[in-house]
C-alpha cells in the first residue's frame, strides 16, 4: 500500500512554484468530498434533453467499502488498502493506526530500508525538526550561560553591571540558527542509519501491520447516510445489519454490564457518548466540514475546510453536553465529560493552547433530551437524533487595549 | 483483532482488563511499530487495572515505562502515584511487598493517552518538582 | 554600560510614558505578573542600561543567586518601591472636590474640574436646606462609588467624608465639608456599596485607564441616564407573529408529509432528478440535526446567577454624551473567577437574549461591487435589519426546515447576495451576539468574549 | 524576620487584604518572598495598565500565610476610622496650611528671582485680590458643578442650560480659602491626596486588629481558608513557599499559581501549578494533554500538586511533553 503523498507542511521544502504544483496535485487526488462519486455520462443529445426536464443520466458510483467492527478499540478497522485509500482521499475518513493521518507505516518502513530514501514522510520530517529544535535550544542555553558568566566576571572585577542578556550577537536566535553543523542532526542521522541497519540484518519481509481506523461516528456516518460501508462483525462471519450496528455502537460506548441484560434495549440512554458525538460529527459533516480528532490540542474535534492536506484547521471544537433536565444528569450512570461549566482556569488553558496555534475555540453545546419529554423508545432508531440539538458559542480572548478604535 | 501480530502478547491483559484494553492495544502497537522501542515487555499494574509497557528507545540504555490510558477515563492523583509505585525496573510482575516505597520506582513514566480515532499522545510525568528541561 | 549605582529617585521622567505606555496587552497578559522592568520608570539620569522587556533569567544560581544577580534584583526592587512611593499630587488649580455620603452611596461633587466629568458622574435632585431653613430640591453632580474611587486614586479628586461635626465656627476649617479621606479609606468604604465589588472596580479602573467610557447597565437610581431602548433586540412583535404563524403552518404541512422521512434511510438520492446528483444536494439532504441558537429547548435552570451585564463600555473614539448615552460598544459581565465557573449554556442564552446583534464583520479590503445584479440594498448587510431576517431563507430557518430540508428543495436556498458574502471564517469566528466576561481571580483579570456561533448559516459546501 | 519587628498590618475590607504602605510592601516582598498584586492607578502614569501602584492586594493564601507565621495581623479597616475630634481636624488643617505656605514662600522667591523687576505686592493688595478671587471661586465652583450636571432633566430650573465646556478655570479651592491672612500669592500650589491612612491621627486600629485567622473569622472580617479546596490551596502554597519558590497567579496559564525560582522581577516561572484537593479528586487525561501542551510553548513544566488533607501533606508530579508521539 503506497498511500504516501507529499507533505504540504514540510517546512523549507520548495518555493511557491512547488506549492502550486502540490496544490494542483492535491486538487486532483482529493477532488471528491465524499466517497460517493457522481459520474457524468459522455455528453449526448438525450442527456441534454433530459437536462431540460430536470432529469439526468449521471450515475452515482458507490465504492462499497468494507470494515470490521472491533469492540476492543471501539472502532471499525478498514484493512483493504484500496478501501482505505478511497475513504482517506474522498473526505479524509479515518486514520492510520500507526500514522498521524493517512496510513503510511509501510511506506515509512520501506523508506528506511531503501537507504537514502529521499522522500521523507511527515512523521520523519517531524522527527528531524524536533531534533533540530532541541539542539537549537541547547546551543542557545549554552550561549546564554557563557554570556552570563562573562557578565559575572566583569561585575566581580570591575563592578560594572551588564544585564544578563537573553539575546544578542553571541546568542543564536531561531531566525539565525542553522542546524547544519549541529551534533543533533548527525545524531538523528545516526539513529536513522541504525534504523536502516536493523531490519536489513534480519531480512524479515515487511508485513503491513497498519489499518485505517474509523471511529464509530465516522463509520456510522458513512454507512447510514451514504451506504458506502459494510461493517462485519468482530468474528467476520457476517455483515452487520443497520439495526444491529445502531445498538452495538451505542452499547460499545457504555461500561460493560455483567451479566449482559437480557434485553439490549434496557441499556439505552440519552446521554450515551456515541449519540452526543454523533450528533456533533454529523452536524459538521453535513455542513461540509472535514472533522478530525483534536486530542493534540486538548479539544474534541478540529474542523478543516477541505481537509488536512489543504489547510490548517482554524476551528477547534469542544463538545459540551447539556442535560435538558438536570435531574437526568444526577441519576445518570455516565459521568459525561464537559457536562458542567469549566473553571476559568481550564477555559483559559484550552483557549491559550489553541490560540497559540491560531485556532479559534468553539464550544459546541449539545442538548440531551429530557427523559420526561422524550420516551426512551426513540433510542431504538436513529429517529432519536431529531431530539438532540447543536449550537455553537465562540470563545476568544478580549483584549481591551486592542479594541480601542 | 485476533489476527493482529500484537494479539498473542496482549491477549492476557485484554482479557483481564477489558476496560483498558483499547488504550493498551493502541499504545503497545504505537510503541513497537511506530516509536520502535526495543526490548518491549508488558507489565501488570493491578492497582491501575491495566497493563503497562516497558522498553528502550533504539540505541539507548535507559529503561522507559509507558502507562496507557484512554481519553474517556477519569484518573486521580492517587492513581498516578500507584502507577509509579508499581513500576519497578526489575521483574515488576512478581509480588509487590512494599509498593509504597518509592525507592525503586522510576523517576518518571510516560502517560500514553489514546483516543478512539487511534490518536495517541505521550506526556512525561516525573515524581516531585522537576524543573523544565532547557 | 556603566552602572552609576545612582539611587533611583521617585521623580518621574518627562518621557511620553503617560501617553504611550507599552500597552501590547496580548504580550502583556501573556507576560507573567510581576515580570516588569520597573527600572524603565526611572528618570534618564538614574537609568542604567535597561534590559529589554521580558529579559529575565531562567533561575538564580544556587544560594539565592550570584552577586550580580542579587545586585540586579535589588536594583529592580528599589526602582519598583521608589515608584510606588510617589505621592498623588495635583495642582490646586486642577483639583476637584467631592463629599462622600455613605447613606446614599454617592459622592457629591462640589468642585468639578477637568475633562473627566464629561463622561463621569450624573445629576440627581437632592433636597437641600436653604439659608432660610426651608428645604428645596436642587440638582447636583454625584459620583457612583467606582467613579469616586477611580478619580481619587488617580489623584484628580480630593474627597471628604460627610460629617455631622460643626466646623463652621472653627478658625481655619470654614470650608471643610467633612473629614478628609485617603485613597485607602475610599477603597475601604466605597467598595461593597451600590453593588460594587473589588472585582468590578478593578475592571472599571482597567478600562478607564485605557480611555474607555464605562457606565452602569442597570441604572442605580432613576436619575441615571441610560441608552435608549437598549434591552430591545429579539424581533419586533409583528415579526414574531409572522414567524409563529409560519411555523405553525409549516408544522401542519410537515405532519402531513413527515412520515415520508425514513430515519433508517435518511438520505435518498433520486436516480433521476438532476439537482440531486451534486455534492451540494447530498450535503443539504444530510442537514437534519436540529441546530442553532433559536432551537434551544427549555433547560430547567437553577438558582441565582452571577451572569448579569454590569457595565456598558464605549470605545474612546465613540462620541459620548453623558445625558443621552448612545448604545454601548461592548457589554460586560464581571465575575469573581474563584467563585463563579464560566457561564452555562443557559446563562449564555439568557445574556444573548437581551443583547443586540452585532453587525457582520466587514471584509478587510474588498469593496462590494458597485452594481449588484440582484436588488440588494446599497448598504452593507447588517444583521440588525429585521427585513433581512425575514427575507433570507437561510437566516429564518425553522426547526421544521432544519429537520426536513428535503421539503424545501423546490426553492434551493441560494445564499443571499453572494457577491457580498464576507469571508465565512470571519463571520464564523466573530459570531452574532457578543458578551464580554471579565473573570477576576484575586486581581488577575481575564477578559473573554463569548459569541453566538451560526455555523448553520455558513456551510462550507 | 527578627522578632523585634512589628507584624505588618494587613488592611482588610470586604474580606480582601490590602497593603497600603510601601515599606510594608517592600518587607513582604524582600523578606517574606510574597508578591501580591499591585492594583491601583499609579499617579502621573494613570493612562496605562502595565505598571500599577498601591494598593497591593494579597492573594488570600498569602495573607493567611503571613498571619500564620506571625509576620502580619489582620486589621478591620473600616472600623479603624474613628470620628476625628475637632482638635485633630484642626491639626490636620494646620498641616495642610503649612504645606501651602511653604510652597507659596518657595514659589514667591522663585517668582521674585524670575521677575527681575521685583515689583512688590503690598499685603493689602494681596488681601483684596484674594477676596476677589474668593468670590469668583464660589461662583465658578457653582457654575462648574452646574455644568457638570450636564443637562439633567431641566424640570429643575435652578440652573441655566448646560454648556459642554467643563474646564472652568478656577483659582482657589476650599483648603486654600482657609489661608486667611497668609502670605500667599495666587500661584498654584500642590495638593497631596494621601494613599495610606496610617498617617491620619484618627485612624486607630488598636481595637480591631486580629493576630490569628480564627479571631479574625470570629470578628467576621476574614474567612479564608474555609473549604477543603481553600485549605488545599493554602497547604500547597505554603509548601512551595517553604521550598523557596515565589508564586504568582496562574489562572491564565492553566493552574492556580505560577511558580518562580526567584523573584518574578528577575526570573521566569518554571511551572504552572494546579492544586488537586484530594488524592481522589478526578483528573482527566485531557488535562494532562492541555497542561503538557501549554508548557511546551511557554518553557514551563506543569506541576500537579496533590493535597492530602488528612496528612496535611503535598505530593508533586511534574508534567512535560514526552518529546515523541
Amino acid at each position: 500500500m503506497s498511500l504516501i503523498t507529499p507533505n504540504t507542511r514540510a517546512r523549507g521544502g520548495g518555493g511557491a512554484q512547488k506549492g502550486g504544483v502540490r496544490r494542483y496535485e492535491h486538487n486532483k487526488i482529493y477532488a471528491h468530498p465524499l466517497p460517493l462519486l457522481f459520474v457524468e455520462p459522455p455528453p449526448s443529445r438525450i442527456g441534454s434533453v433530459l437536462g431540460l426536464l430536470g432529469l439526468s443520466l449521471t450515475r452515482i458510483e458507490n465504492p462499497h467499502c468494507e470494515g470490521v467492527f472491533d469492540p476492543t478499540t471501539r472502532s471499525v478497522w478498514v484493512t483493504r488498502p484500496d478501501d482505505a485509500l478511497i475513504l482517506w482521499r474522498r473526505g479524509f475518513f479515518g486514520k492510520g493506526d500507526l500514522s498521524r493521518s493517512e496510513p503510511s507505516w509501510l511506506a515509512r518502513q520501506t523508506n528506511i530500508r531503501a537507504s537514502g530514501g529521499k522522500q521523507l514522510t511527515s512523521e520523519e520530517v517531524t522527527a528531524r525538526r524536533r531534533a533540530e529544535r532541541r539542539q537549537f535550544k541547547l546551543d542557545r542555553a549554552a550561549a546564554i550561560a557563557a554570556v552570563a558568566e562573562e557578565a559575572e566576571e566583569i561585575f566581580a572585577t570591575e563592578g560594572r553591571v551588564i544585564a544578563p542578556a537573553l539575546s544578542g550577537p553571541a546568542i543564536p536566535s531561531a531566525a539565525t540558527w542553522r542546524p547544519s553543523q549541529s551534533a543533533a542532526a548527525a545524531e538523528a542521522e545516526a539513529a536513522e542509519d541504525e534504523g536502516r541497519d536493523g531490519p536489513l540484518e534480519d531480512e524479515a519481509p515487511l508485513v503491513d501491520v497498519e489499518h485505517l481506523q474509523l471511529t464509530l461516528q465516522e463509520a456510522f456516518f458513512l454507512l447510514w447516510n451514504l451506504d458506502c460501508l459494510t461493517v462485519l462483525d468482530p468474528q467476520q462471519t457476517h455483515a452487520m445489519s443497520l439495526k444491529e450496528i445502531w445498538l452495538t455502537f451505542q452499547s460499545a460506548e457504555l461500561p460493560p454490564t455483567i451479566p449482559a441484560p437480557p434485553n439490549p434495549f434496557d441499556t439505552l440512554q440519552f446521554d450515551n457518548p456515541f449519540l452526543i458525538n454523533y450528533a456533533v460529527y454529523h452536524h459538521y459533516r453535513s455542513l461540509g466540514w472535514v472533522v478530525k480528532s483534536g486530542i493534540k490540542f486538548c479539544v474534541d474535534y478540529l474542523l478543516y475546510k477541505r481537509g488536512p492536506v489543504f489547510t490548517h484547521a482554524e476551528l477547534a471544537l469542544v463538545v459540551c453536553p447539556v442535560y435538558e433536565d438536570p435531574a437526568d444528569q444526577q441519576s445518570s450512570s455516565i459521568a459525561l465529560q464537559n457536562a458542567t461549566p469549566f473553571t476559568w482556569s481550564w477555559l483559559s488553558t484550552i483557549n491559550r493552547v489553541n490560540s497559540q496555534v491560531q485556532k479559534t475555540l468553539i464550544l459546541v453545546y449539545v442538548t440531551i433530551p429530557a427523559r420526561s419529554r422524550v420516551p426512551l423508545d426513540v433510542l431504538r432508531s436513529p429517529a432519536c437524533l431529531g431530539h438532540y440539538s447543536v449550537r455553537e458559542v465562540i470563545v476568544r480572548r478580549f483584549i481591551p487595549a486592542r479594541m480601542r478604535d | 483483532m485476533e489476527s493482529h501480530p500484537s494479539f498473542p502478547v496482549l491477549s492476557p491483559f485484554i482479557a483481564k482488563y477489558p476496560r483498558s484494553s483499547s488504550s493498551l492495544f493502541q499504545a503497545y502497537n504505537d510503541i513497537v511499530y511506530a516509536q520502535q522501542w526495543v526490548d518491549v515487555e508488558v507489565l501488570d499494574l493491578p492497582s491501575c487495572s491495566r497493563g503497562a509497557i516497558k522498553g528502550k528507545k533504539r540505541g539507548t540504555e535507559e529503561t522507559l515505562f509507558a502507562v496507557p490510558c484512554s481519553l474517556s477515563e477519569t484518573l486521580n492523583f492517587a492513581w498516578l502515584q500507584d502507577a509509579f509505585a508499581q513500576l519497578r525496573p526489575q521483574n515488576v510482575t512478581e509480588t509487590i511487598t512494599d509498593a509504597k516505597t518509592t525507592r525503586s520506582s522510576p523517576p518518571s513514566l510516560y502517560l500514553a493517552i489514546t483516543s478512539q480515532d487511534a490518536s495517541i499522545v505521550y506526556y512525561k510525568l516525573s515524581q516531585g518538582i522537576v524543573k523544565p528541561s532547557v | 554600560m556603566d552602572d552609576s549605582l545612582e539611587k533611583p529617585s521617585s521623580l518621574f521622567p518627562k518621557t511620553p510614558l503617560t501617553d504611550e505606555a507599552p500597552e501590547d496587552d496580548e504580550q502583556l497578559s501573556d507576560e507573567e505578573d510581576g515580570g516588569l522592568d520597573w527600572t524603565k520608570l526611572l528618570p534618564p539620569s538614574a537609568r542604567p542600561i535597561i534590559p529589554r522587556r521580558g529579559e529575565k533569567e531562567f533561575e538564580p544560581r544556587s544560594g539565592g543567586g550570584t552577586n550580580l544577580q542579587l545586585h540586579v534584583l535589588d536594583r529592580s526592587r528599589l526602582a519598583m518601591f521608589d515608584t510606588l512611593r510617589a505621592t498623588r499630587t495635583i495642582s490646586s488649580k486642577a483639583v476637584s472636590y467631592a463629599v462622600w455620603h455613605p447613606d446614599i452611596s454617592r459622592s457629591h461633587v462640589t468642585v468639578a474640574r477637568g475633562i473627566h466629568f464629561s463622561n463621569m458622574g450624573h445629576s440627581a435632585p437632592r433636597s437641600v436646606q436653604g439659608e432660610d431653613g426651608t428645604s428645596k430640591m436642587q440638582r447636583r453632580l454625584e459620583l457612583l462609588p467606582e467613579e469616586a474611587i477611580y478619580l481619587i486614586e488617580r489623584g484628580s479628586v480630593f474627597c471628604w467624608k460627610k460629617s455631622d461635626l460643626e466646623f463652621g465656627e472653627l478658625p481655619g476649617l470654614s470650608d471643610v465639608s467633612g473629614t478628609p479621606m485617603t485613597v485607602q479609606q475610599a477603597f475601604s468604604e466605597m467598595i461593597g456599596k451600590e453593588d460594587l465589588t473589588i472585582e468590578k472596580f478593578q475592571v472599571y479602573a482597567y478600562l478607564k485607564r485605557l480611555g474607555y467610557v464605562v457606565t452602569r447597565t442597570d441604572p442605580p437610581d432613576s436619575y441615571y441616564p441610560i441608552p435608549p431602548n437598549l434591552s430591545v433586540s429579539k424581533t419586533t412583535p409583528i415579526m414574531q407573529r409572522i414567524k409563529t404563524l409560519f411555523a405553525s403552518w409549516m408544522s401542519t404541512l410537515v405532519q402531513a408529509v413527515a412520515p415520508a422521512f425514513n430515519w433508517w434511510k435518511p438520505v435518498s438520492l433520486s436516480h433521476w432528478l438532476h439537482h440531486d446528483k451534486k455534492y451540494l444536494s447530498l450535503f443539504q439532504s444530510m442537514r437534519f440535526i436540529p441546530s442553532g441558537h433559536s432551537t434551544l429547548p427549555t433547560i430547567q435552570s437553577n438558582v441565582t446567577t452571577p451572569y448579569r451585564i454590569f457595565y456598558n463600555v464605549y470605545k474612546p473614539s465613540t462620541p459620548f454624551k453623558k445625558s443621552a448615552p448612545p448604545p454601548p460598544d461592548f457589554q460586560l459581565v464581571v465575575v469573581n473567577a474563584r467563585t463563579a465557573p464560566m457561564p452555562s449554556l443557559q446563562e449564555l442564552s439568557d445574556l444573548f437574549d437581551i443583547l443586540p446583534e452585532a453587525p457582520l464583520p466587514t471584509p478587510r479590503q474588498r469593496r462590494p461591487p458597485t452594481c449588484a445584479a440582484n436588488n440588494a440594498p446599497a448598504t452593507p448587510p447588517t444583521r440588525e435589519t429585521p427585513a433581512r431576517i425575514a427575507s433570507s431563507p437561510l437566516a429564518e430557518k425553522s426547526l421544521v426546515r432544519r429537520m426536513f430540508p428535503w421539503l424545501f428543495f423546490a426553492t434551493p436556498p441560494a445564499p443571499p447576495m453572494p457577491a457580498r458574502r464576507p469571508n465565512p471564517f470571519m463571520a464564523l469566528k466573530s459570531g452574532k451576539k457578543i458578551v464580554i466576561v471579565a473573570a477576576v481571580d484575586s486581581s488577575n483579570t481575564s477578559f473573554f468574549r463569548f459569541s453566538q456561533g451560526e455555523f448553520t448559516e455558513w456551510p462550507m459546501v | 524576620m527578627s522578632s523585634d519587628t512589628l507584624p505588618i498590618p494587613l488592611r482588610v475590607s470586604n474580606k480582601t487584604a490590602y497593603v497600603w504602605d510601601v515599606d510594608d510592601i517592600a518587607t513582604i516582598r524582600s523578606q517574606h518572598r510574597l508578591c501580591g498584586v499591585l492594583t491601583g492607578t499609579l499617579p502621573h502614569l494613570s493612562q496605562q495598565n502595565v505598571f500599577l501602584g498601591v494598593p497591593l492586594i494579597l492573594f488570600p493564601e498569602e495573607a493567611a500565610l503571613l498571619v500564620d507565621i506571625g509576620a502580619a495581623v489582620l486589621v478591620d479597616d473600616p472600623a479603624a476610622y474613628k470620628q476625628p475630634t475637632v482638635p485633630q481636624l484642626e491639626r490636620w488643617s494646620a498641616e495642610q496650611q503649612e504645606s501651602v505656605n511653604t510652597q507659596a514662600t518657595y514659589n514667591e522667591t522663585k517668582v521674585a528671582k524670575e521677575n527681575q523687576s521685583g515689583r512688590a505686592i503690598s499685603e493689602e493688595a494681596l488681601r483684596k485680590r484674594k477676596e476677589r478671587e474668593e468670590r469668583k471661586r464660589t461662583q465658578a465652583a457653582a457654575k462648574a458643578a452646574a455644568e457638570a450636571l450636564e443637562g439633567g432633566t431641566s424640570a429643575d430650573a435652578l440652573f441655566a442650560p448646560t454648556e459642554p465646556q467643563l474646564q472652568t478655570p478656577s483659582v482657589s479651592d476650599p483648603t486654600s480659602s482657609s489661608a486667611e491672612g497668609s502670605k500667599k500669592s495666587n500661584l498654584p500650589y500642590t495638593i497631596v491626596i494621601p494613599a495610606s491612612s496610617s498617617s491620619l491621627e484618627w485612624y486607630d486600629a488598636s481595637d480591631c486588629t486580629y493576630a490569628t485567622i480564627e479571631s479574625a473569622r470570629k470578628a467576621g472580617i476574614w474567612d479564608y481558608p474555609a473549604t477543603l479546596s481553600e485549605r488545599a490551596r493554602c497547604g500547597v502554597f505554603k509548601d512551595l513557599w517553604k521550598q523557596g519558590y515565589f508564586m504568582g497567579g496562574g489562572i491564565k496559564f492553566g493552574g492556580e499559581y505560577l511558580v518562580y525560582p526567584g523573584d518574578p522581577l528577575r526570573y521566569h516561572s518554571h511551572f504552572a501549578a494546579s492544586v488537586l484537593e484530594s488524592p481522589l479528586a478526578s483528573l482527566h487525561p485531557m488535562e494532562i494533554v492541555a497542561h503538557g501542551r501549554l508548557g511546551t510553548a511557554t518553557k514551563k513544566a506543569h506541576l500537579l500538586c496533590g493535597w492530602d488533607d488528612d496528612k496535611q501533606e503535598v505530593s508533586y508530579l511534574s508534567v512535560e511533553w514526552a518529546g515523541f508521539g
